[in-house]
């Protein structure tokens, strides 16, 4: 068992310490990730620091760049509606990554039967994850018009009048959330199902204790997928844009603008990229907070259930 | 054990069909807004506002027309390229590290492994600008090479973390018998480790392809004109300043997601197969 | 064929000692047994031999060369894992085939040599099969063939029988004792199963907390235990061991309990025991070396029955000297045993010149 | 080419345009005669409006040649010349140049000098500033009325409101609004009321925003613009999210009766039946009138030369054909590109209802700040318009909290004459 809180997706249980005496293989780990270290080093330091640097200035696209120090910073943390519109990114994540995580579980216990057919349905389940976020944006848009909407028309057969999907504050966050859940519920959905294909049917057997097993023996082959999927939809969600560039323009007024949009706002249609970067920065420290505090958080939850499984064998 | 269980499975079934309501259930919600966005190729632009919404009209083949008419198709090809290069050369890095990472206890692993995951935490915003100074040093603006390296970066996180936990999920026994049988490492990783994967790595593909096939930001930075990726083309052509041509953009949409169901339906067996090593299997 | 040889291994893991100064050594065509319960460290012993486990002292020899620090692949070992460790992309020949092609065998002799496994192992039918495809008993054996196919010098088994269920186990071990004196080839099989040990070697090596306890032939092991935790490890039902105080009366030494007293015969010699004075020590006895009377006799003590299992012709029965459970194999022969039923009153001797001695504090063989 | 070999230079001029209805026929002329005349071929490159200031100020960002030629909308224009992204053509080489066929003096002088020149005040334009191209297109929006439900266009915006209301029912909306929050959806709805009602954004020559934005006039003036919405229920609430594409399709299905809309650019929409189910029933009218004044919306482009081209004399050679009269007659004619020139000689080729519209409303044609702070001040002011629109918000405080962001942006501009 890997004995550090932040070793996540866990060691392999069994693994030991190659032989010393192996000695052509203590190069060897090296030799693989080699490359992409290299890569990565190569293609992301100039950025890194080149991203930091423009935030430090009042660094303007095609305009000035004057050295500011941490005056962006300053400005962003000292204003209220920065802080509104990280709440809600947080908030618009937290929504979206629950309901896709229970959803997506849902549906892969749904349709991880072998039973005829279901392949197809799995297959049309995965199709709006394959399709572009700013096609999907679009089309969401306007099926969410208050005015000409197909899911306006349903609420208002369905006796609910003409609901305003973007327009009404609370609406306009479901909308946004429910985009996110369609789209990338699928996501979720085929992780999972590469998860249980690991859990063999004789969970199915015994019908009075079927939540017993489900925690026990289904859950703990799920802890792997589950931690990636919610650590890459809640990177991802938080990162948010086209959805919410597109369905709602962050509108009412600024009210549903998330932290991607107003980098990119500030950034790019004004031009301040400086301050487009340091927003940047600061969505980078708050995923990486959420981001450790997750892994942390699976790797607990992860042990307690392999012990959990591991309950009644022998060795 | 995996033995199979023949009696139970005659004896429930009768029962399993009632599984059959809920997944069409859940396949319904997920297909309407498929069905809606694809009817919008079919639709004439002068009903696209109706209300009520036109369920029934004489489909057109226009949007398609326009579609193939316009320059998209180029883009389509660059995309398409630019999809398989960064899938093809950002799942051959991550195979060999998340192996190296999954197999090997180095010091540092962890933080190795935590700095790969951050690197998909940062806004493209923060880094458009400096992606396209490099590029421009390296004279290679507007390349598909550009756009396959940049979108590696962004794709290897995801395919290292998925493909340790398949690896993880490989009993050293096997490894260790390959060894004892006379493989040195490399030939145990590509003739035992990597033929284990093949889900893994299917699955990794297939999320690789879907990410560079559909990237705006980056792709509308770092290319204009020979290298034009299809997202790209799909505002320039289909979102115009007065507009958006829905049936086009609808057409186009479908037109650039079928070769990724291709490939999806392809390795399907590959996507529902894996991390299932049983002691015995 | 080969010879292994281990000469002072240590193991060190995490910082703690698992494999504590191991030596012994396996004989031509021998087959070896290392026995231990779970966490004995027996595993870790056989991976040291196959070049996986990190040796942090001592010295492995096969055929008489130092292999300590000799990659995994220069060693010529086949070897049994206990989850079999099939390639399960692979058919059943492609897995026999896997070995060969690393040993870069020509074509022909690679068929010849599966074709031939596969008759001995009456697998030909199956050899187009995918692991997931076959039976436990079917895999098991795919697992032995592999390494069969090799012709190894060294056989390595690691529990390859804790898989199957108790039918088959039996079958497979039978079939594997033949196939392995057969073919003559030196091995080495782990187990914590005592009477697949004694089953199958014909040497045991006795293993606890990293620590050989005693090497032997199953008859040594079983009629000769070097210490308290050999003797308690083999037999079926396992050794009555009771504390005891052992004094010298006269010369003679005698173990007192609560319950009873028994004259120890000359052989089990506690030296440097004055008279007079006691010590205490752990008394085993087999409980085949126990005797059940209807009537009280020479040196018999008063019980009452507790618990009675009928196995097959024989009985193991339980029962209680004052609070004291001792079990006892009896024969069903015997009109009276046969109908034995729980709280009657029975007569115990004891076979005197088959009890055991041990030290209580070292668990040593007073010898 | 193979050395040795003596051939007329074959240059290859690069345009970066925004996808416009009328870029095909631009294209296709140029193909057809400014290519075999000057033996120079133009790659004319269409991108999404949206990302086209992006893409230049990105374009110069990395120094870049790629482009020998601009298009613009005219707020970017400050932010272009800051940038360095665009020539200065008031000089000997362009148009200093006695051979030159362009005459600055031959364009009207309302639209141009707020599409070409800088620095340039709004409010009153100069003709004297520098200049940094040529006109391309013209646009203001117009009022498009349903003309099978009214007999006439409202002509002031309480007339406007009143008909609204009583063309309000079941299955159709009086009036149709792009209330949106990006772009410049929803100011380009309240803008022509607040200049009607005698407001202002700001004051150009000062950098004051404090106290004219929100002066009394404007919050009336968004008062009665959000009661439409709120109170009168004339628009669809929907509208609050629109852009111009749900405000003209809701005038193209019938949904909404009047809206104000681009014209002449969007002129053949409404009679196009693959687009349209209103077709013949549209007429266009200038943009309502205010207590004060009349007000329309300014939706005109230009082209410049990319200071950092290797060709501008070719590319100098493209605007001077562009401006010629063969290429503007033909653009003129060409009817769904919807085209008016800005040279006055051609103002009476421009036959059809919605290029006739375009000239009358010449004399009140507005535009927003053009400065480089302008996407900042527009953003700012849209969300609290858009606030003010579905009722977050009462008008006043939203003008007010716009007028305190804005003025800190303006006190902090280098061209703010008191950072001099």
């Amino acid at each position: 068992m890997s004995s550090s809180a932040g070793s996540f997706p866990p060691d392999n249980p069994q693994s030991s310490p190659e032989s010393r005496y192996a000695g052509q293989l203590r190069a060897f780990p090296w030799l693989l990730v080699a490359p992409t270290v290299i890569l990565l080093i190569a293609l992301t330091i100039f950025p890194l620091i080149y991203s930091l640097y423009m935030s430090l200035h009042n660094f303007t696209l095609g305009g000035a760049k004057t050295w500011i120090g941490l005056d962006n910073y300053r400005d962003l943390l000292s204003d209220r509606s920065f802080w509104r519109k990280t709440w809600f990114t947080l908030q618009i994540t937290i929504f979206a990554v629950a309901i896709e995580l229970v959803l997506g579980l849902l549906c892969a216990l749904v349709l991880n039967k072998r039973l005829r057919g279901l392949g197809l349905l799995r297959m049309i389940v995965y199709i709006p994850m394959m399709l572009s976020p700013l096609v999907v944006a679009y089309f969401w848009r306007i099926m969410l018009d208050g005015s000409f909407g197909v899911f306006t028309w349903f609420a208002q057969e369905l006796g609910f009048g003409k609901p305003q999907w973007t327009v009404d504050l609370t609406l306009a966050k479901a909308s946004i959330v429910a985009t996110d859940v369609w789209q990338w519920t699928p996501f979720v959905t085929l992780l999972m199902l590469a998860g249980l294909q690991a859990v063999h049917e004789a969970a199915e057997l015994d019908k009075g204790t079927r939540w017993m097993t489900f925690r026990s023996i289904t859950l703990p082959y799920l802890m792997t997928p589950i931690l990636i999927a919610v650590l890459f939809r809640t990177i991802d969600t938080f990162k948010l844009f086209e959805a919410v560039y597109i369905i709602t323009q962050g509108g009412p007024g600024d009210l549903t603008e998330t932290l991607s949009l107003m980098a990119y706002t500030v950034g790019f249609e004004q031009s301040r990229i400086g301050m487009g970067a340091a927003i940047s920065w600061f969505v980078v420290v708050v995923i990486n907070v959420l981001a450790t505090l997750l892994i942390m958080l699976m790797a607990r939850s992860r042990r307690e259930s392999v012990m959990m499984a591991e309950v009644g064998d022998d060795e | 054990m995996s033995a199979a269980i023949p009696a139970n499975q005659v004896k429930h079934r009768g029962r399993r069909f009632v599984w059959y309501l809920p997944a069409i259930l859940i396949t319904a919600v997920f297909a309407f807004p498929l069905y809606w966005i694809g009817s919008m190729a079919f639709k004439p632009a002068r009903i696209v506002q109706n209300y009520p919404p036109s369920f029934r009209f004489s489909p057109t083949l226009d949007n398609f027309r326009q579609v193939f008419d316009s320059t998209y198709p180029d883009a389509m090809r660059n995309s398409l390229i630019i999809a398989v290069g960064t899938a093809v050369f950002s799942v051959f890095c991550a195979t060999l590290t998340a192996y190296g990472l999954s197999r090997h206890n180095f010091r540092r692993k962890d933080n190795l492994l935590f700095w790969i995951l951050s690197l998909r935490m940062l806004p493209a915003v923060a880094v458009i600008v400096p992606y396209s100074r490099m590029v421009r040093w390296f004279d290679l603006q507007d390349t598909y090479a550009a756009m396959i390296l940049v979108y590696s970066i962004f794709n290897i996180s995801f395919s290292v973390w998925l493909l340790k936990g398949f690896f993880d999920e490989i009993p050293k026994e096997m490894e260790e018998a390959a060894r004892i049988d006379g493989y040195g490492p490399w030939k145990v990783f590509t003739d035992v480790a990597v033929p284990l994967v093949i889900p893994g790595i299917a699955t990794a593909l297939v999320f690789s392809i879907i990410f560079s096939i559909n990237e705006f930001l980056l792709a509308f930075v770092l290319t204009q004109r020979e290298a034009v990726t299809a997202p790209v083309a799909l505002t320039n052509v289909f979102i115009t300043t007065f507009g958006v041509n829905w049936g086009g953009l609808s057409a186009a949409a479908m037109v650039l997601v079928a070769p990724v169901i291709v490939f999806a339906v392809l390795v399907r067996n590959h996507l529902l197969r894996g991390m299932s090593f049983g002691q015995l299997d | 064929m080969a010879t292994v040889q281990l000469d002072h291994i240590r193991v060190d893991y995490d910082g703690k000692t698992v494999v504590h100064d191991v030596s012994f050594s396996v004989d031509d065509g021998e087959f070896a047994v290392l026995v231990g319960p779970s966490g004995s460290g027996k595993s870790t012993i056989l991976r040291t031999i196959t070049g996986y486990a990190p040796i942090d002292a001592g010295t492995v020899r096969i055929d008489g060369k130092d292999v300590t620090y000799a990659p995994v692949r220069e060693r010529d070992i086949a070897m049994v894992f206990q989850n079999l460790a099939l390639y399960p992309h692979l058919t059943v020949r492609q897995n026999w085939e896997f070995p060969l092609k690393a040993a870069k065998l020509p074509k022909a002799e690679q068929a010849k040599r599966v074709d031939d496994v596969a008759r001995m192992l009456e697998m030909t039918p199956y050899l187009h099969r995918y692991p997931h495809q076959l039976s436990g008993g079917q895999k098991q054996r795919v697992a032995m063939g592999r390494a069969l196919v090799r012709n190894p010098q060294l056989f390595l088994l690691d529990e390859p029988l804790g898989a199957l269920d108790a039918k088959l186990r039996v079958e497979a071990r039978s079939a594997f004792k033949t196939l392995q004196r057969d073919l003559g080839i030196t091995t080495i099989y782990v187990t914590h199963d005592q009477i697949e040990a004694q089953a199958l070697g014909t040497k045991i090596i006795v293993l606890n907390d990293g620590i050989v306890q005693q090497v032997g032939t199953p008859e040594t092991i079983y009629d000769n235990p070097s210490n308290q935790f050999v003797a308690g490890l083999f037999g079926s039902p396992p050794m009555n061991l009771f504390d005891v105080d052992v004094s010298r009366d006269q010369g003679v030494l005698i173990a007192h309990r609560a319950e009873f007293s028994i004259a120890l015969p000359p052989h089990l010699d506690i030296e440097g025991l004055g008279s007079g004075a006691s010590t205490g020590a752990v008394l085993g006895v087999r409980p085949e070396s126990l005797r059940l009377q209807a009537r009280p006799g020479e040196d018999s003590i008063a019980a009452t029955v507790f618990v009675v299992e009928p196995t097959g012709h024989q009985l193991i029965v339980d029962v209680k000297i004052q609070d004291l459970i001792v079990r006892v194999r009896a024969d069903r022969g015997e009109e009276w045993i046969a109908t034995l039923t729980p709280d009657e009153i029975v007569h115990v001797t004891f076979d005197r010149r088959r009890l055991f001695l041990f030290h209580r504090s070292s668990g040593d063989r007073v010898a | 080419m193979r050395p040795g070999h003596f051939v007329k230079a074959q240059a290859t001029l690069n345009v970066l345009a925004p996808q416009w209805p009328q870029g095909p026929k631009e294209q296709a002329l140029a193909a057809e005669t400014f290519t075999p005349e000057s033996g120079i071929a133009v790659n004319f490159e269409a991108v999404n409006y949206a990302t086209l200031e992006q893409r230049v100020k990105l374009l110069v960002e990395g120094q870049s040649a790629d482009y020998d030629i601009y298009d613009y909308d005219s707020q970017w224009l400050g932010g272009f010349v800051a940038a360095g992204a665009l020539e200065r053509l008031d000089t000997d080489q362009f148009l200093g140049n006695p051979d030159t066929t362009i005459q600055m003096d031959s364009f009207f002088p309302e639209i141009t000098s707020r599409l070409v020149r800088y620095p340039n005040n709004e409010a009153a334009p100069s003709e004297d500033a520098p200049v940094y191209g040529v006109p391309w297109s013209l646009n203001a929006e117009a009022l498009w009325w349903r003309n099978d439900l009214m007999d006439a266009a409202p002509a002031t915006w309480e007339e406007l409101r009143a008909k609204a209301q009583e063309l309000t029912n079941d299955s159709m909306f009086g009036y149709a609004v792009q209330g949106g929050r990006d772009a410049d959806w929803i100011i380009s709805e309240t803008n022509p009321i607040m200049w009607g009602n005698g407001g202002e954004l700001w004051d150009q020559a000062t950098y004051t925003a404090q106290g004219i934005l929100n002066s009394d006039s404007n919050k009336d003036s968004l008062q009665f613009f959000v009661d439409m919405n709120l109170v009168d229920g004339s628009i669809d609430p929907a509208s609050a999210n629109w852009t111009i594409n749900e405000r003209l399709g809701a005038l193209l299905t019938g949904k909404a009766a009047m809206c104000l809309n681009w014209a002449p650019l969007f002129g053949g929409v409404a009679d196009d039946p693959n687009q349209s189910q209103v077709v013949g029933q549209i007429g266009y009218a200038p943009s309502p009138a205010g207590s004060v004044t009349t007000a329309a919306m300014i939706g005109c482009q230009g082209t410049g030369l990319n200071t950092l081209s290797e060709q501008k004399d070719a590319a100098w050679q493209y605007l001077e054909w562009w401006q010629s009269d063969e290429t503007q007659t033909a653009m003129i004619e060409d009817i769904p590109s919807g085209f008016v020139s800005a040279r006055t000689d051609l103002q009476s080729l421009a036959t059809n209802p919605w290029q006739t519209v375009f000239f009358e409303m010449l004399p009140s044609l507005r535009d927003m700040w053009n400065i480089p702070e302008y996407a900042q001040l527009l953003q700012i002011l849209q969300t609290e318009l858009n606030l003010a629109y579905v009722g977050q918000k009462p008008p006043a405080d939203a003008l007010d909290d716009a007028a305190l962001a804005q003025q800190v942006v303006l006190d902090g501009s280098p061209d703010n004459p008191a950072n001099a």
